[in-house]
């Protein structure tokens, strides 16, 4: 028997202990406890969050299954569905960046054909601490080829994502994983074990001792001993990965396949209650039958190792050697396991002696649910800046060539050249524009897809920050030309214990929802990652969304880059006077502070409507939003990315530094052929969208007159080369030297 | 002109290069697995895709080599069959012999995807027969371990024979040190056999076939391969 | 000058992909005597140092700062002296 | 049952990018003695043979067929006899 220590040691509190002891109806052994631990721990229980989770809208017209399963699937039309889902790997890229990264994409992946779907694109959302920072730059160097190694190699293409670099970061990197997946409407398979008598089996890689506890790990904060943790860090195969999804994606075709769910955190123990669970079900498994890799192994370390590249099959009795054959043809073992039970209990055997007896439900859906109280933190109450008190720089060309090569502004082609983005020639819009888009072949159809988080602006309200992760998501993908459909996310957060956090935790999660109904986006599906927090340091609150959109007619999409000489540069939304939490005050005032934009959902909603219109009908010849450095950034990176200049002239009646390189929200700049302009400002007004013309596409120079009430207030005027320079090459400078 | 796409374990361009001749090129295209065998008069193009075949672990290319579809390739070779290598494809036809020389891991150590230029280096093959001679082509490339060796006496040869394919080069067609993304011998992109029916190379011509993809500069290739097989048919000269 | 052997390998337990798929192609082309692989790096490299306790030192020190990753690597490492 | 010891090498002229990555860090950590750094592979196979003879044969071949690349790399082995 293991007591009340034990349970201690599994990070189990003497109130759970006491839950599991009545729910049992007598003390758990120390197999059931172990099985308790991980599946009680946040990681996979959700017992801090799962109430404030509720609050997210997850249903609409297009969502063909939200969240509850292994990923969340919305509806396309022509009967295709896009699977999705994102996770964090924080916790092992911290101890080990490299293998940490590949599990963290090995197992996103296993999400999505999980469901039967064909994964199409994987998208990585990181940040790091400050790139001059040795440790950083192992950090990122490891995480980047990590997961550059095991995308690559499952032919998956790596499509997009973000990296921010902030000291916030420094000792917890995040890691999050977002993967793409395609399906017919038919095939979609869900992770469920029922009927009674039906076949468990376990398929893809032996059971080895490798990430036992991993999931108490990744609910923890990261400490001195971290390291000694060590043997929580599984190395991933993505060979292996690969013929399981090949298998997976032939078993799916077959009526006799009842459910498929993959193995991760909690390995064996959460596979078997959770599909259990999900049909009201029981199952009974030997651990005996189970292939190992190493000898010796007990039931205890079978049923919690983590152990990559396995699934679990529900199959009907009777058509075991049917999925054997099918493994074989692809050198994989397909052993059968155990049997689904009606008795709702997950019953382990060793040999046909009884080793563990407990509930499928209390496992999957019992933990007692922590009710926590947010506090407003008093920081969020102290960032007000005096900006009267700071002097504007004599230098705008200076300051515009220092934000271009700020790590966070500056070119992440370091990072995706890394990564086989073109694979499966399906890529139309790479990495570098807003958002990528992918056409699908044998249909018109096109999906664009994103992420987005600004932290510091969570950290400095996360009601806003939260709103405008969502807002800023759908506006990548408008720019790109396609409508936005649905959210899924990761929140990455401190120790939800301390309600400061708590508080920034909840906030966050009303802004999105906020944001996702007013934008018609529904979470279907997401990811929570708690205590990412060192040394009495949390990291910024950043739930990172990460979006898809329809593209009706995939060759309509649009870029960024300004395409044609005397194309006119157009602004659609409101420029506004607002310089917090923006780049440029950290990078020329070293301020990281102040309100950040702020979000008008109203107008949001219509300054994408107005673009994306004007994208299908043609009108643009490029667009861009405006995000980190502001106005000036954004027509910097539309003239770069194009290999053309600007010329314009902007009036304001508030400070050039902050028409220029503020971040104020829900503005997209735009360049198209003069002859359509006349119809664009009809649009625009039509919906009732503020539009100016900025100015003129030019060859190799940008420049830009800032004028209040006809004096000059500001004036820039770089060349293309120097931009260009600049910003290409710092993160690269900056990692390798 | 029919086509046989290899489908190694780890293969992953597979579907791309079966897309190509099927879709685009209008062709018909079968994939076979590498556990099974076929004749040389099965097929008129032998496709090797990139990927990872198995994993790449130990060497790229190094195990696939001795599969059953391999022992067909062989045959097939050297019956004078048309044989494409692409990327892993290519790193498994240096492996087998097929072609002259090794592959190593690129000298930054870093994978690369992006576009890169190359320099037709001859125009007298099934495979290059549409492009002009010194021509300029962007395609993109994606692989960690396209730094081609091969010992001096190799590349003379090679250089001799006019059996180098595509050098590394500038948009301008220079080919410079600036220009080799991998630090590839004499900036060389892809080879020929003697018998010039065998082509290997690390950039992906199935990648930049449509016009949706935003380039077509690999769709020459592929209809080189073409119109060469229906000058062969129609001067009677096939098989 | 001394010239230093170093062996890396997996920590028993640590999956190890590479010597399964050579296993699997040794057994494939008819090596059936093979029971086991195991693949790791070998490094050799040529320093000068002092004496030879300080080239061990340095190898030591290199090896646990970057040649071996102490969360899933071993190392072992032999010495031997160079007459250049 | 033998433990066959393989190291494969980079052949002298072949140029050797990682040992040359891995020499530029250790002089970056301050390892200043390093002079030349050789990066490659370490293969450890246990195997069933009649005797030291076959197994000897036997690893040579699976060398020359399969572990090591003649155009570029060179392999040495050692074998030990093990008892289990
Ligand atoms: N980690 C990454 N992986 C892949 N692509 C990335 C990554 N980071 C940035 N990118 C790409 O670089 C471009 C610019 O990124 P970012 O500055 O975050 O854009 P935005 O401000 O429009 O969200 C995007 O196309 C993005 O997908
Ligand atoms: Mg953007």
């Amino acid at each position: 028997m293991a007591g009340r220590d034990d349970a201690k040691k599994l990070g189990l509190s003497d109130y759970e202990y006491e839950e599991i002891v009545k729910t049992l109806g007598r003390e758990p052994n120390n197999v059931e406890l172990g099985m308790y631990g991980v599946m009680w721990s946040e990681h996979c229980s959700y017992k801090n969050s799962r109430p404030v989770l509720k609050r997210f809208p997850t249903e609409g017209g297009h969502v063909l299954q939200g969240p509850g399963e292994n990923a969340g699937i919305v509806d396309i039309g022509d009967n295709l569905a896009v699977v999705m889902k994102i996770e964090s790997h924080n916790h092992p890229s911290a101890v080990e960046p490299y293998q940490g990264a590949t599990t963290g994409v090995g197992g996103i992946i296993r999400d999505i054909f999980a469901m039967g779907a064909r994964p199409v694109a994987l998208l990585d959302s990181l940040r790091f601490g400050e790139p001059d920072d040795p440790r950083v730059k192992y950090l990122l160097k490891g995480v980047v080829s990590g997961i550059a190694d095991y995308g690559n190699c499952m032919g998956i293409p790596t499509v997009g994502g973000e990296v921010y670099f902030n000291e916030a970061y420094r000792d917890n990197p995040l890691v999050n994983a977002m993967c793409v997946g395609i399906i017919r409407h038919e095939e979609i398979v869900r992770g469920r074990a029922a009927g009674v008598g039906n076949s468990v089996m376990l398929v893809g890689s032996a059971t080895g001792r490798d990430g036992i506890h991993g999931a108490s790990f990744a609910s923890e904060e990261l400490s001195e001993d971290s390291t000694s943790k060590r043997p929580s860090v599984q190395v991933g195969d993505p060979f292996m990965e690969k013929l399981l999804l090949e298998a997976c994606l032939e078993l799916r075709k077959n009526r006799w396949v009842v459910g498929i769910q993959d193995l991760g955190a909690a390995g064996l123990t959460s596979a078997c209650s959770e599909t259990a669970a999900r049909a009201g079900t029981g199952i009974e498994l030997d651990v005996a039958l189970v292939p190992r890799r190493e000898e010796g192994m007990t039931p205890y370390e079978v049923m919690l190792s983590e152990s990559q590249e396995r699934m679990l099959v529900i199959v009907e009795k009777g058509h075991e050697e049917d999925v054997q054959k099918i493994f074989e043809k692809w050198d994989l073992h397909a052993v059968k396991i155990g049997t689904v039970t009606g008795d709702g209990m997950l019953r382990v055997l060793e040999s046909g002696r009884v080793a563990a007896e407990v509930p499928v439900k209390s496992l999957a859906d019992g933990a007692p649910v922590m009710k926590r109280e947010g506090r407003r933190p008093a920081y969020i109450d102290n960032t007000d800046i005096d900006y009267s008190r700071l002097e504007m720089p004599s230098n705008l060309n200076e300051v515009l060539l220092r934000l271009l090569s700020s790590p966070n502004i500056a070119s992440k082609a370091w990072v995706y050249q890394q990564y086989d983005h073109t694979v499966r020639t399906d890529t139309v819009v790479s990495p570098g524009s807003d958002a990528a888009v992918l056409r699908i072949k044998g249909t018109r159809k096109g999906i664009a897809l994103t992420t987005d988080c600004n932290g510091l602006y969570c950290y400095l309200d996360p009601y806003e920050g939260g709103k405008q992760a969502v807002a800023e998501a759908a506006r990548n993908l408008v720019v790109s030309g396609a409508r936005p459909l649905a959210v899924t996310d990761c929140l990455n957060f401190g120790t939800p214990e301390k309600p400061e956090i708590f508080y920034q935790f909840e906030k966050c999660i009303d802004g999105i929802s906020d944001a996702a109904k007013a934008l018609g986006t529904p979470v279907i599906s997401g990811n929570v990652s708690f205590y990412n927090e060192t040394k009495e340091r949390a990291v910024f609150p950043t739930p990172v969304v990460g979006m898809v959109g329809l593209l009706e007619d995939v060759e309509r999409h649009c870029t960024m880059a300004f395409k044609k000489e005397g194309d006119v540069v157009v602004l659609l939304g409101l420029n506004t006077d607002e310089l917090g939490a923006s780049e440029y005050l950290k990078q020329i005032f070293g301020i990281q502070g102040g309100r950040p934009p702020r979000v008008e959902l109203e107008r949001e909603k219509r300054v994408q409507q107005c673009c994306l219109k004007a994208i299908e009908l043609g009108l643009l010849s490029s667009a861009h939003d405006i995000s980190e450095g502001g106005l000036a950034v954004a027509l910097a990176e539309s003239c770069i990315a194009g290999g053309l200049g600007f010329k314009g002239e902007i009036h304001t009646g508030f400070r050039a530094d902050a028409l220029l390189f503020g971040e104020g929200q829900s503005r997209i700049i735009a360049s198209l052929p003069q002859k359509n302009l006349s119809t664009l400002i009809e649009l625009a007004e039509e919906l009732g969208v503020e539009i100016t013309v900025l100015g003129f596409v030019y060859p190799e120079r940008m420049d830009i007159t800032v004028k209040n009430d006809g004096s000059i207030t500001g004036r820039l005027s770089v060349s293309l080369e120097k931009m260009t320079c600049v910003w290409h090459d710092s993160i690269k400078r900056k990692v390798e030297e | 002109m029919k086509c046989a796409v290899i489908v190694f374990p780890g293969s992953n361009c597979d579907i791309d290069c079966y897309h190509v001749w099927r879709n685009v090129l209008g062709q018909p295209a079968e994939y076979v697995f590498h556990k099974d065998r076929f004749s040389p008069d099965d097929f008129d193009l032998i496709i090797l895709p990139g990927g990872f075949s198995y994993g790449d672990y130990l060497r790229v290319g190094a195990i696939a080599r001795f599969s059953p579809a391999m022992a067909s390739v062989y045959r097939a070779a050297e019956k004078g069959k048309l044989i494409l290598g692409i990327c892993n494809g290519f790193q498994i036809l240096l492996e087998s012999g097929l072609l002259p020389g090794a592959m190593m891991r690129n000298e930054d150590l870093k994978f690369h995807c992006h576009d890169v230029y190359l320099k037709v280096g001859t125009v007298d093959t099934p495979f290059t027969n549409l492009y002009r001679r010194g021509e300029v082509v962007r395609m993109p490339i994606a692989h960690g371990e396209g730094n081609y060796y091969a010992g001096r006496e190799t590349i003379e040869r090679l250089k001799a024979e006019g059996r180098i394919a595509f050098y590394y080069c500038d948009r301008n067609g220079m080919v410079t040190g600036d220009a080799n993304p991998n630090g590839s011998l004499e900036n060389i992109a892809g080879i020929l056999n003697e018998g010039k029916n065998i082509l290997g190379m690390m950039p992906h011509p199935e990648r930049c076939a449509e016009e949706i993809l935003g380039n077509t500069g690999g769709r020459k290739l592929f209809e080189s391969i073409l119109d060469y097989f229906e000058g062969r048919v129609k001067s009677g000269r096939q098989g | 000058m001394y010239l230093a052997r170093i062996h890396v390998r997996f920590k028993p337990g640590v999956l190890d992909p590479q010597g399964t798929a050579i296993k699997g192609a040794l057994n494939q082309l008819g090596f059936k005597g093979v029971k086991d692989v195991r693949a790791g790096k070998l490094i050799e490299i040529t320093l000068e140092a002092e004496d030879r306790e300080a080239a061990d030192r340095a190898v030591r020190e290199m090896c646990e700062k970057l040649l071996a990753n102490p969360v899933i690597e071993d190392f072992t490492f032999e010495i031997a002296e160079e007459n250049l």
